[in-house]
């Protein structure tokens, strides 16, 4: 999974290794909006710092002439909800103008299990829906990992691409920062989209995207630390699984399911669908889950209001039953009603262990998967009566 | 028979004197698995799990002839122990490790490319040849001994599977689990072509689930190479578009390939029935070796 | 028949807007070798020696079917040209450039294993079939059409041996500079197996020199493989151990191996007599071939 | 070629990347020598900065307790003449006391076409020695230089070599640290003989070579600075051929010999021992040599007192007949009595238009090699009859 840096993070990154930028601060509040873009000068642009794409469309951009358009676009754009997260700080940057809009990218290429680098002289709007329309629109260069981007790659991308001639070898020369740190920093996507291009011949990244490798954090100490700040936004409840580090995604539905591996996880909502029920959400306590860990998913899934019933279901690897028998019992136990009815399947490692620890009195036990999906849909269809 | 391990599979186990290593090692021996050595830098002499402990796997292998390794190195070292076991002429790496880095993955695929030694995982349970050994971390009591065989990118449903299966008598030559991690050494083609020409193999499970597009490419496999009956799963179906759900895999890319149902279509153009529940997917195989 | 190049090479020159690129592409159509394109970065659209350039090798071969590079791609910039080269599916690529770093030269050598173009040189002097084409900086004027192949590891010196033979009327299939660095791509061996291999030669010169094992290599493999009758030559047996005599190769180990004395007596050893000058070489060579 | 950096350059560099190294100070009198080991605190060695392997033996390197043997061995070794070496400076570095001598270094294998990275417990000697009599004793392992050395291979070569594992991952992390100076300072050998442990169990590294592929200088602008410091000593007609960017060894014999290609003029030699004379040098003037570079060889070989006759042998490629018949010409014409008979034979590219314009009063021509050299070495006969 990936870390993502917000724009103004990835610009710096990216303009720390030499990638040409505009000009541009962060601000909080409509004075500190003013006061950057005086110091940037008119026209600017004031850029919501969310991480969801088409933040444009959705009101999240404006470009500005003046102050009092800058207090207004301030006014509208700090603090309001965009696509489910919460604006708390703008980009202000200077409004670049540009003869063209180039697309350069690198990204893994999870089929061919190697980099792919990407350019295309149609920027500048949904890179995703040039790649459905016009795939050829997109010159492509596989990279070997073991040797890295050669020149010779970075250039072909950029001529295979239509990249105009008085450009191509500034664009190539972005192409091959943008690899170097896609590389060095373990980057799963690093973007710029769009690369203006100016009347005078200069390039310069008007966007930026730098998502991370999570699981590569752990030597990246310096995006690791910008992920604190990135962090901020998103659903409450996905906030609090990732304080908990459970794989974890808010669904529309009102049956609540816990398990242990993606794969069944997954299956277990593909059977509350089957069933006639509604997922309210995934959640994946992972391998080896303790009895803490149990209680928080547990802990977790009450908090949802749109939750109806529970269905927690198990199959013991390297997780135990009778870890997850106490854990349940654990967050069950200090309530005086249950909130939510619960159905718990136990299979695998210790089960047997766990069905002699666990309170039956508190939760409903099935012993097939089948028949734990059944019993919990129909717990919420009879809440819903 | 039975393909990749059994019970003369000689393994080194990599990250013994770690707590899983140690614990798994000694899960893996319970079972009957030939574990002869474990490799841990700065450990060489020493003893775990009651067997003799290699600073390197290429001394493992010289002393006690290991031929297998099953890795349980830290994330941050596991690119690294993958590397040194694909360096030391074995016939089989098994990955257990999760969160490896993604590019450590893809400079190993690289290597991969260039050597013999098979990889199988990352991020995954292992493999199992009931009644003979396991390589891994799969719970061997609910494996028998039969003629499925099975493959999958997901480790606790590849249980749930099993069971169902168990539960019938229907036993199974190997299960394999590949792994859900987006760059992985054994996927589905190569462990359909070793049941393909596995002579004991009368009928293989391949569990599948959204995102990339192995499944895809394991039906067009199928339908051109592989003679003995396929019946499919695919978890995902109900996953929303551009939601991820835990594997790096599983992230639906809104468009044609990677969703349930492209997976599912192409399985069943290949012929392979797909079940909507796992209980189903034991139906269709007990149709086949009825 | 001939070795690598004849008339129907058709030859992308990468390289071809500097000076010594567009004059031995002229120098190589003036010989007749059918020089279809060049390849410049940025120059794409240009022509040169009469014949149009392109951005990249790529598009010289996808409009050109260019199926042969030769490099003439200043030093800093000729590993990246050859890695060009040998990602564009030509037959054969010819690096002229000396002077090219050694650890750029390894990474090519890695990249050499995993492709099926032949790099020769670098720091050569290219090779030619008399009467036919020429891909390099040889002059072609001191060459003529006959029967013996020829592979050498110097320059000048391989005129000079040419020279002997070509005043004696004996004539050449195809002769080849693989080059003095430490790290090239066709060698001794790839060469001799392409002479023996080849239905008009009827005799090989290959002209060695002090340092590295290749000549020592070349013997063992003429011994096991070769029946074309082989002439030797060894620059050198005056070098003082230890002593750097231009070529990188060219450095005497002190050792059993590297010597002047090593590569003869290993040649004689596998019946390939050591002229003790030019001459002599070409004297056996007439032997040969009366 | 290699660009040999001295001791303390060397060492500079690997202190700068992390290697363990004494505390040193360079000094080029007694002076700087005595407050050198005033401050550091004796013992301490002193050591010629000469790029001369075994100069210990030769008397370049001396341990000494107190100042009045410091002043001594300062005396003796600044201004001496090793191995044919002015040394002009010495490094005055603090004394290690060791319990074993390790031997770590990288260079490329040239036959296998990669780099390999070698360990070995018997350090402190000459390694070569070691290699001839003991190669088992050297642990090698060999690098896939688009991978680099990955960590297993730093600690198999260690483990390998039978290091104890008390120092194992110290040597492995120097291992590693060397690989990459080598493979980013484009090196041709990095080496540390001895890397010595001490009987704390930690690693120094005692002595230091780094040489750097000359074809590589011009992306090591660090280094080639070094260079201007480095190329300082040596024979003084070797001076002047690295300033005139001439391949060039001088010999014992009386045969002064030019040429164009290292093959063809190695020949040459051989050629002039055939016949029963004694070569003075080696010369290449590289390929494309115009009529001022020829000039400048001539010159050359005249300044050599110890040349009798001179054989000047063109084969032309890219070398042109008329450019060697101009610069033997301006070379010559200025004596008013040719100092040294020289002997021309020229072939290949126009070497007819050379032989109408060479002056044929100042110089012996002939046709073929064997009769040039033959009558060179004649020549050399009479001058000495």
């Amino acid at each position: 999974m990936a870390m993502k840096l917000h724009e103004y993070q990835a610009k710096q990154v990216f303009a720390d290794a030499g990638v040409p930028t505009p000009s541009s601060q962060l601000a909080s509040d409509v004075d500190g909006v003013l006061t950057a873009a005086e110091e940037i000068g008119y026209p600017v642009a004031v850029k919501a710092q969310v991480q969801v794409g088409g933040r444009g469309k959705a009101g999240g951009i404006e470009l500005v002439e003046n102050d009092e358009e800058a207090r207004e676009a301030a006014e509208s754009i700090i603090g309001m909800d965009l696509k489910g997260y919460h604006v708390g700080q703008v980009l202000v940057e200077e409004a670049v103008n540009f003869t063209d809009e180039l697309y350069v990218g690198i990204t893994m290429d999870r089929g061919e299990g190697k980099p792919v680098a990407m350019v295309s002289t149609k920027g500048g709007v949904n890179i995703e829906e040039v790649a459905e329309e016009d795939p050829d629109a997109i010159a492509r260069e596989h990279i070997d990992p073991a040797f890295g981007m050669h020149p010779f790659q970075a250039r072909k991308a950029v001529y295979d691409a239509g990249v105009d001639k008085s450009v191509a070898n500034d664009v190539a020369s972005v192409l091959t920062t943008l690899y170097d740190l896609w590389e060095s920093r373990d980057g799963s996507d690093a973007e710029i989209n769009p690369l203006m291009v100016t009347a005078d011949d200069e390039v310069i990244a008007a966007d930026a995207v730098m998502n991370i490798d999570e699981d590569a954090l752990f030597r990246q100490p310096e995006l690791a630390e910008m992920e604190e700040e990135a962090a901020s936004g998103g659903d409450e409840l996905e906030q609090k699984a990732d304080e908990y580090g459970f794989d974890y995604v808010r669904l529309e539905g009102n049956v609540g399911i816990i398990g242990n591996g993606a794969g069944l996880v997954m299956t277990t909502l593909d059977l509350v669908d089957y069933y006639g029920g509604e997922p309210a959400n995934f959640l994946d306590v992972g391998g080896g889950a303790k009895a803490a860990r149990i209680a928080n998913a547990l802990d977790m899934v009450f908090s949802d209001d749109n939750v109806d019933s529970v269905v927690f279901n198990i199959f013991g690897g390297i997780t135990r039953g009778d870890e997850v028998a106490k854990g349940i019992n654990e967050a069950l136990e200090q309530f005086d009603e249950i909130p939510k009815p619960v159905v718990v399947r136990l299979a695998g490692t210790n089960w047997e262990e766990g069905m002699e620890i666990l309170n039956e009195d508190l939760v409903t036990v099935e012993q097939t998967l089948e028949d734990a999906v059944e019993r919990t849909v129909a717990y919420a269809e009879e809440v819903n009566e | 028979m039975s393909v990749l391990v059994d019970d003369d599979t000689r393994v080194v186990v990599q990250g013994i004197t770690g707590g899983e290593g140690k614990f798994h090692a000694e899960q893996m021996m319970e079972y009957g698995t030939n574990v002869v050595a474990g490799a841990v830098p700065g450990k060489g002499g020493q003893e775990a799990a009651g067997v003799p402990v290699y600073d390197t796997v290429h001394e493992a292998v010289e002393e006690e002839n290991a031929d297998t390794s099953v890795i349980f190195v830290p994330p941050a070292f596991a690119g690294d122990a993958i590397f040194e076991a694909l360096d030391s002429n074995l016939d089989l790496a098994v990955a257990i490790t999760e969160g490896i880095p993604t590019q450590d993955m893809a400079k190993v695929n690289k290597r991969l490319s260039e050597t013999d030694t098979r990889l199988v995982g990352p991020n995954c349970p292992g493999l199992i040849t009931p009644g003979e050994a396991k390589l891994g971390i799969l719970p061997g009591n609910i494996f028998s001994e039969g003629k499925v065989g099975l493959v999958s990118r997901s480790g606790t449903l590849t249980y749930q599977v099993v069971d169902n299966l168990t539960n019938r008598g229907i036993g199974q030559t190997t299960a394999i689990g590949i792994g859900g991690d987006p760059i992985i050494g054994t996927d589905f083609v190569d462990a359909l072509e070793l049941f393909e020409n596995d002579d004991e193999t009368e009928a293989i499970v391949m569990c599948g689930e959204i995102g990339g597009e192995d499944e895809e490419e394991a039906a067009a496999f199928i339908d051109e190479h592989v003679d003995t009956p396929v019946a499919g799963f695919i978890a995902g179906r109900t996953a929303p578009p551009g939601k991820r759900m835990g594997h790096a895999g599983a992230i639906v890319s809104g468009s044609g390939t990677g969703t349930a149902e492209s997976k599912i279509s192409a399985l069943n153009d290949a012929g392979v029935p797909v079940g909507d529940t796992p209980e189903e997917v034991a139906d269709h195989i007990e149709e086949f070796i009825a």
